[in-house]
């Protein structure tokens, strides 16, 4: 056995242990914290086998910004048992059937790393023999997911934007405007002021680079997005919701989070225009390759906002809610 | 504007059209602009039809890639017409937009609505262009998400734990989904549709592949409300504002089931899938036992909307039941009824949004008296009504007839049972609601005469009880186009 | 030995997800429980493309084998549906907590039954 | 004789009615132009339909047939003539112009509300029994079997109070049940078998039928086509009774229940074909059944004693007479079962009539509250004498002549189960009619004088009781298209 496979299954068996105390806590605030240890070693079994993009979503999405929107709507919630009685002669039966099922089907699945797998035999040889040469995009992930699944990635873009548009929708008008120490904090310690104030410039350098370094390693316009959001919370939670709201106002925030989906889906229409397919980049310039380049430039770039302003959008949303009470 | 474009335009016109209504936030506009981009879609899918009657099925490579490289859409007679009936019926729907929203939906909402709209219906259209498994997840999502707003926009607090439990619900069968998708993928290393069915016979004899063709109907199961997983259906459909109950009604299950067919028939083989699988038995014992129990259980409803979803469940039983015929007769059946079912709850639904429109709650007692203060409103009830019980020249009654030659020709009585069950129900259920209509008096002593909904909801409600009369007669776009479907299926399955 | 005893233990992780999801009577908790569900999948995505020995997918002049990228970019998306299915789930509960005073199953249907 | 008859005239007989339904809401507000409409449609109708019939006497072909449009893939609607069809047409579209004078009596003496309703619903179910007439396939019949029971039903829960909905509700839920139940698997079942679902002489159905195939076959269409009022599917038709009586007496004494039982013998002049049917044997479970209604609902109505009631279960005997008739498959007996279709239509209509004249003019609606009436309302109640007579088979009326060639049929074929029954049913039917007329005529009442209905009403009722009379005094024509009908179906 190899020391990766072990590693691999002491995550997993690590893991399942805390889904355990997952399901016999009452305490939510724990749970939420569980899940994001799980999100985290997760991200650590991504690692090991060798999918680096994903980890670093993982981190910066399951641990990081899962955990925050929770403890944040925790917050807003006032909820911090769960107390009711739990079903447990159905969901038994479901995930024994489920489960027998799986373990049946995942029986002759191909060992793990086998190289001669079906799934390793059909499609992918060809994005890692000629997805360099055919995008001129050494990052084969990046180079599959912004052109030869490039529409997947659009749609994706699309759910992103509709779970900000639902947010919005569903919480409209009922958000507070009153001074709230979670909305105006103002009053933060002035070391931890200055601390962020000098922090916050380079984590928003650190997400342009992974912007725009998504070519060549791991990131790219969604991690990019996350990380610049992040930058943004970073500040509001450290000098307060106005101030963030005086640099980004909710309506140009919106914009931006038009304008990605609109970028993305325009460089689609331009290549159509010009007489290819619907995002098939190589008609954008004389070269294939450079309008490849610049094809998957623009879509990530596309991503970056409507990622990052989607998710600054909807922060604002839940630091605006009321806490507790009942209409 | 070029050929080229009919494919793509049907999803991304209302996908970028979409966005603008988080800026431009004006009710009335993104309304009329929202029927402006539904009414692109429905003439793009309209001439999607005529192009694949005359040509044959029309491919589509997105970015230039040949599938199964790249993602690549594959429009045949089945996908034209369902996205035909799809973005057909949710264009008229959303002209009910207007007034619809203006008792059920607070302003703040308003303008965002129709992004959901335009969003779900993208979602949709994308599901049934789509040849690639994965980009149906996604579609599938976008759909689901989109839904998930639109139920719980109104202003009935009940939407929202209803709202809820279908997103649990939902995400739960698009999880199921994905894991069939990916057990698939493990199992042949591809994930477009047209390639994995070449690949597919010589993996056949894989556990994993048996697994995931289990899960992803499953999957699919949930989200067309195939009895038992529809239980987020009723309080969903019951509780969301009117529009968007039509709207749903009339196109969600139904993509489902589009994806069901298009998945069993030409992915996996119907021949592999529904015997060696023993998929076949289960699944007809389920859709008969969902249009015994889903009749039953509408005749028990004293809330309108709550009775037509449930008589839904029934329907897609019906639906399902024809399919699992197998054969083209069954199939022929089972789709009829899948176009006329829109069509039929979709008046139905819409008629409900005048009278709550009105001030009348969606109770039957509501109903009472209705006939005489909206004549023409109550007519659409009528209409929808005996075309759900399946009353010659209306459209019902064509699905009807098909399903049952199609039991009897396969000698399955107990199915012609059953469907004789269903349909006497239905005339309980709908009985119910015409009495009221025309033979109770008002409980509250309201004002006399006529007070008819206004006609931005009256006309769609028309327009698509015409529809279910005009099918009722001429049946070449539903039946005959079903039965070339069916033709085409059989021959592959 | 490389076996399929990660395929086990990731079952039985994504089977702990749905159980919670189904057995929790409080909705917040269900919501965590279809997190930990979805991240079990991600996780036999990913197992399907690992090549013993080989790097990440990303060219580099000397490597020849790759761990396979197809899942890696599917999962990027559903990790994305993942967060967008949680944000708009939250907003729910945060209507639903102050429509009716709780996210207890039982109590949400009983409040009901009185109106 | 000239053959220059297109046979896509037929539609126009449909389309007569259903114009006159279609203009009536126009006329609403204005209740004096709507009764001439509903009379001009009434008498425009009969007008088509004896055009129609003269014309096709003239073209010597007994079976001429028109297709509509295909509607879908085998299935097509389509009309036809035959004598069958002819004689129920004729005698659906006179009796109808008679009882819309009746009605404007009646509807206006009793102030009923909601008459624009009324007449639309009226003229509809008329374009429906044109359809039934003159249909040339099962589905095409099917469909205005249809239209039929939903046209007819506002008019039974005309009232609208909770009796009438109760009515009503039992009266559409047995009918559609029934049609939706049995009746269109059995026509789905018939279009597998058979590829289609014409008319056709000597049976579409001939020579691919088994013995058992056949008794299933023929029990779910006895049974599914619930009009014929065969028990146990019966119970509509008293509940029907709700009804103002203008409907009973065409509805429920001649369109409705003769298109049930027109169907039936269709069905089995067309479908199965007589002689296939007697070779094999399928029929007997059927003709039992028939036979059993015949009595059974004559000792129901024994015991009724509101008038209207009686009259329903009577009818439902008398029903039974035309299917065991039809099912005996003698060719007498299957004479005597269309002859039977028109007699019992002039006398039933006539008794209904006479029921109705008595409620709007004494408000009476129970038998027991006769005595004496005879001479009070001394047109209306010899004009009921002659009546019940048909119904007993006495001359000189219709009944008579149909019942005995039904008995004919019955001697020829040696049917000892036949004859009894008719023997049986005819003491039955003198023993609650006879006490009617005596109690009417021979008891003292109290003591009032003349007090007859509204004279539109009483000249109604003289006609169909002439008209009862008349096809005794000249069945000539009569018995050659029954005759005739026998012939085209051997």
């Amino acid at each position: 056995m190899s020391v990766e496979y072990g590693l691999t299954l002491t995550l997993l068996a690590f893991m399942l242990l805390a889904a355990w105390a997952l399901a016999r806590s009452d305490d939510l605030l724990a749970a939420v914290m569980l899940a994001g240890i799980i999100s985290l070693a997760s991200a650590a079994v991504f690692t090991v086998m060798d999918a680096v993009d994903v980890a670093f979503t993982e981190a910066a999405v399951g641990a990081g910004v899962a955990t925050l929107l929770s403890v944040r709507a925790l917050g807003v919630l006032g909820e911090r048992r769960a107390a009711g009685r739990a079903r447990v002669g159905l969901p038994f039966l479901v995930v024994l059937v489920c489960g027998g099922l799986l373990l049946y089907g995942t029986a002759d699945l191909p060992a793990y790393g086998d190289p001669a797998a079906p799934a390793m035999q059909h499609v992918a040889p060809h994005y890692l023999a000629r997805g360099g040469v055919e995008t001129g995009v050494p990052n084969i992930v990046t180079a599959v997911l912004a052109s030869y699944r490039g529409f997947d990635t659009f749609g994706e873009l699309v759910v992103i934007f509709t779970a900000g548009l639902g947010v919005l929708t569903l919480l409209a008008g009922s958000g507070v405007s009153g001074a709230r120490s979670e909305v105006d904090a103002g009053d933060r310690d002035i070391i931890v002021r200055q601390v962020v104030k000098w922090l916050v410039p380079f984590v928003l350098l650190f997400a342009l680079y992974v912007q725009f370094h998504g070519d060549y390693g791991p990131g790219g316009g969604f991690q990019a997005g996350v990380i610049f959001a992040a930058g943004m919370v970073l500040y509001a939670l450290t000098f307060g919701l106005p101030r963030l709201e005086r640099v980004l106002p909710p309506s140009r925030l919106r914009l931006l989070a038009a304008t990605g989906v609109w970028l993305y889906g325009g460089v689609g229409v331009a290549c159509l225009l010009r007489g290819g397919a619907f995002l098939d980049y190589a008609v954008l310039a004389e070269d294939a390759v450079d309008g490849q380049h610049l094809g998957i430039l623009l879509v990530e770039l596309g991503v970056g906002l409507t990622v990052f302003s989607v998710m600054v959008l909807i922060y604002r949303a839940f630091t605006r809610q009321r806490h507790g009470g009942v209409e | 504007m070029s050929a080229a474009w009919l494919p793509v335009l049907p999803v991304v016109a209302p996908l970028l059209a979409a966005p603008l209504w988080l800026v431009v936030r004006r009710p009335q506009v993104a309304w009329w602009g929202s029927m402006a981009v539904g009414a692109v879609a429905f003439a793009a899918a309209a001439a999607l039809l005529v192009t694949v009657l005359r040509n044959g099925p029309v491919d589509y490579a997105f970015g230039g890639w040949p599938p199964p490289i790249g993602i690549a859409y594959r429009i045949d007679l089945l996908g034209a017409f369902v996205l035909v009936l799809v973005s057909g019926v949710s264009w008229v729907v959303s002209w009910a937009g207007g007034r619809g929203v203006e008792r059920e939906v607070d302003e703040p909402r308003r303008a965002l609505f129709f992004s959901a709209y335009l969003l779900c219906l993208a979602g949709l259209s994308g599901m049934v262009l789509t040849g690639d498994l994965f980009n149906l997840f996604v579609f599938l999502e976008i759909s689901s998400l989109s839904t998930y707003v639109l139920v719980a926009a109104g202003r009935d607090r009940r939407a929202l734990p209803a709202s809820f439990r279908y997103l649990i619900m939902g995400t739960v069968g698009a999880t199921f989904v994905l894991i069939g998708i990916g057990l698939l993928y493990a199992g042949t290393g591809t994930l477009n549709m047209a390639d994995l069915a070449a690949r597919l016979p010589e993996a056949f004899d894989r556990r994993a592949v048996h697994t995931g063709i289990v899960f992803l109907i499953v999957g699919i199961a949930i989200k067309a409300a195939l009895f038992p997983l529809h239980h987020w259906l009723p309080d969903a459909y019951a509780r969301a504002p009117g529009v968007v109950s039509a709207f749903l009604a009339a196109t969600a299950t139904k993509v489902a089931i589009y994806v069901f067919i298009r998945v069993v028939f030409f992915v996996f083989g119907a021949q592999a899938t529904l015997e060696a699988l023993a998929v076949q038995h289960t699944l007809t014992a389920l859709a008969a036992a969902a249009v015994v129990f889903g009749s039953w259980a509408a005749l028990r409803q004293d809330d309108t909307k709550r009775l037509l979803a449930y008589s839904s469940v029934a329907q897609i039983g019906y639906i399902v039941l024809g399919l699992m015929l197998a054969d083209v007769a069954g199939l022929q059946a089972g789709l009829t009824h899948l176009f006329n079912h829109a069509l039929m709850k979709g008046a139905l639904f819409l008629a409900l949004v005048a009278v709550v429109y009105h001030g009348g709650g969606q109770r039957l007692s509501d109903l009472a008296g209705l006939g005489a203060r909206m004549p023409l409103t109550a007519a659409v009830i009528v209409i929808g009504g005996l075309s759900l019980i399946g009353v010659p020249l209306t459209a019902g009654f064509v699905g009807k007839w098909l399903l049952v030659e199609a039991a009897a020709a396969k000698g399955a009585w107990w199915l012609i049972a059953v469907v004789v069950v269903g349909s006497v129900f239905a005339l309980g259920y709908v009985g119910r609601m015409l009495e009221a209509l025309y033979f109770r008096a008002p409980a509250a002593q309201g004002g006399a005469g006529i007070a008819e909904a206004p006609l931005g909801l009256l006309v769609p409600a028309l327009v698509l009880a015409a529809a279910n009369l005009y099918f009722g007669i001429d049946t070449r776009l539903s039946a005959g186009l079903a039965g070339r479907v069916a033709a085409a299926l059989g021959g592959a399955g | 030995m490389n076996g399929v005893a990660h395929a086990w233990l990731i079952v039985a992780l994504m089977m702990s997800g749905l159980y919670i999801v189904m057995a929790s009577a409080h909705l917040f908790k269900k919501l965590i429980g279809l997190s930990v569900f979805q991240v079990s999948v991600f996780m036999l995505y990913i197992s399907l493309g690992v090549v013993e020995g080989a790097a990440p997918p990303i060219v580099e002049p000397g490597v020849d084998a790759y761990s396979n990228p197809l899942p890696h970019v599917l999962i990027l998306t559903a990790i994305v549906v993942g967060i967008a299915t949680m944000a708009l789930a939250l907003a729910l509960l945060v209507r639903i907590r102050r429509a009716y005073g709780t996210l207890d199953e039982a109590a949400l249907a009983a409040k009901d039954e009185d109106a | 004789m000239s053959a220059s008859f297109d046979p896509a005239w037929l539609w126009l007989a449909p389309a007569v009615p259903l114009a006159g339904a279609l203009l009536t809401p126009l006329a609403a507000r204005r209740p004096a132009l709507r009764d001439a409409w509903a009379l001009v449609s009434a008498l425009g109708l009969f007008v088509c339909v004896a055009w129609l019939a003269g014309a096709w006497w003239r073209a010597g072909a007994p079976v001429l047939r028109s297709e509509g449009p295909e509607w879908w893939a085998g299935v097509v609607l389509a009309v036809h003539v035959e004598p069958l069809s002819m004689l129920f047409a004729s005698v659906a579209s006179l009796l109808w112009v008679v009882t819309t004078v009746y009605s404007i009596g009646y509807m206006r003496a009793n102030r009923e509300a909601h008459q624009g309703r009324y007449y639309f619903c009226f003229a509809l179910a008329l374009a429906a029994t044109m359809l039934v007439a003159f249909a040339a396939n099962l589905v095409t019949l099917f469909v205005a079997y249809e239209l039929l029971t939903l046209a007819t039903y506002p008019l039974v829960a005309h009232k609208g109070d909770e009796r009438a909905r109760q009515g009503a509700r039992t009266y559409l839920a047995i009918l559609l049940a029934s049609s939706m139940g049995l009746f269109l698997p059995a026509i789905v079942w018939t279009h597998v078998l058979a590829g289609g679902t014409e008319f056709v002489s000597g049976g579409l159905l001939a020579g691919r039928l088994s013995p058992a195939v056949a008794a299933a076959l023929l029990s779910m269409f006895v049974l599914g086509v619930g009009k014929a009022a065969v028990m146990p599917v019966h119970r509509w038709l008293p509940a029907a009774m709700v009804a103002p009586t203008p409907v009973s007496a065409l509805l429920h004494a001649v369109a409705v229940v003769k298109a049930g039982v027109f169907t039936l013998c269709k069905i089995v002049f067309y479908i199965f074909g007589p002689a296939e049917l007697a070779a094999l044997g399928a029929q007997e479970a059927a003709l039992l059944l028939a036979g059993f209604t015949v009595v059974a609902a004559s000792l129901v109505a024994l015991r009724q004693v509101e008038f209207k009631r009686l009259l329903a279960y009577s009818t439902v005997s008398q029903l039974g007479y035309v299917v065991m008739a039809a099912l005996l498959l003698a060719p007498l007996s299957r004479l005597g079962a269309v002859l039977h279709i028109a007699a019992h239509a002039f006398g039933k209509i006539t008794l209904f009539f006479a029921a109705g004249a008595v409620y709007t003019a004494l408000h009476k609606t129970r038998v027991d509250e006769l005595a004496g009436v005879g001479r009070r309302m001394p047109w209306t109640m010899a004009a009921f004498t002659v009546g019940a007579l048909s119904m007993i088979g006495l001359p000189p009326t219709a009944g008579f002549v149909s019942k005995w060639f039904i008995l004919a049929g019955a001697m020829d074929w040696q049917s000892v189960f036949v004859g009894t029954v008719l023997v049986l049913s005819t003491a039955l039917n003198a023993g609650y009619f006879l006490p009617i007329v005596c109690r009417a005529f021979f008891r003292e009442g109290d003591g009032r004088g003349f007090e007859e209905a509204p004279w539109p009403m009483v000249a109604a009722i003289t006609a169909t009781a002439a008209l009862t009379v008349g096809v005794f005094a000249a069945a000539g024509p009569l018995i050659d298209l029954a005759r005739m009908s026998v012939e085209v179906s051997p």
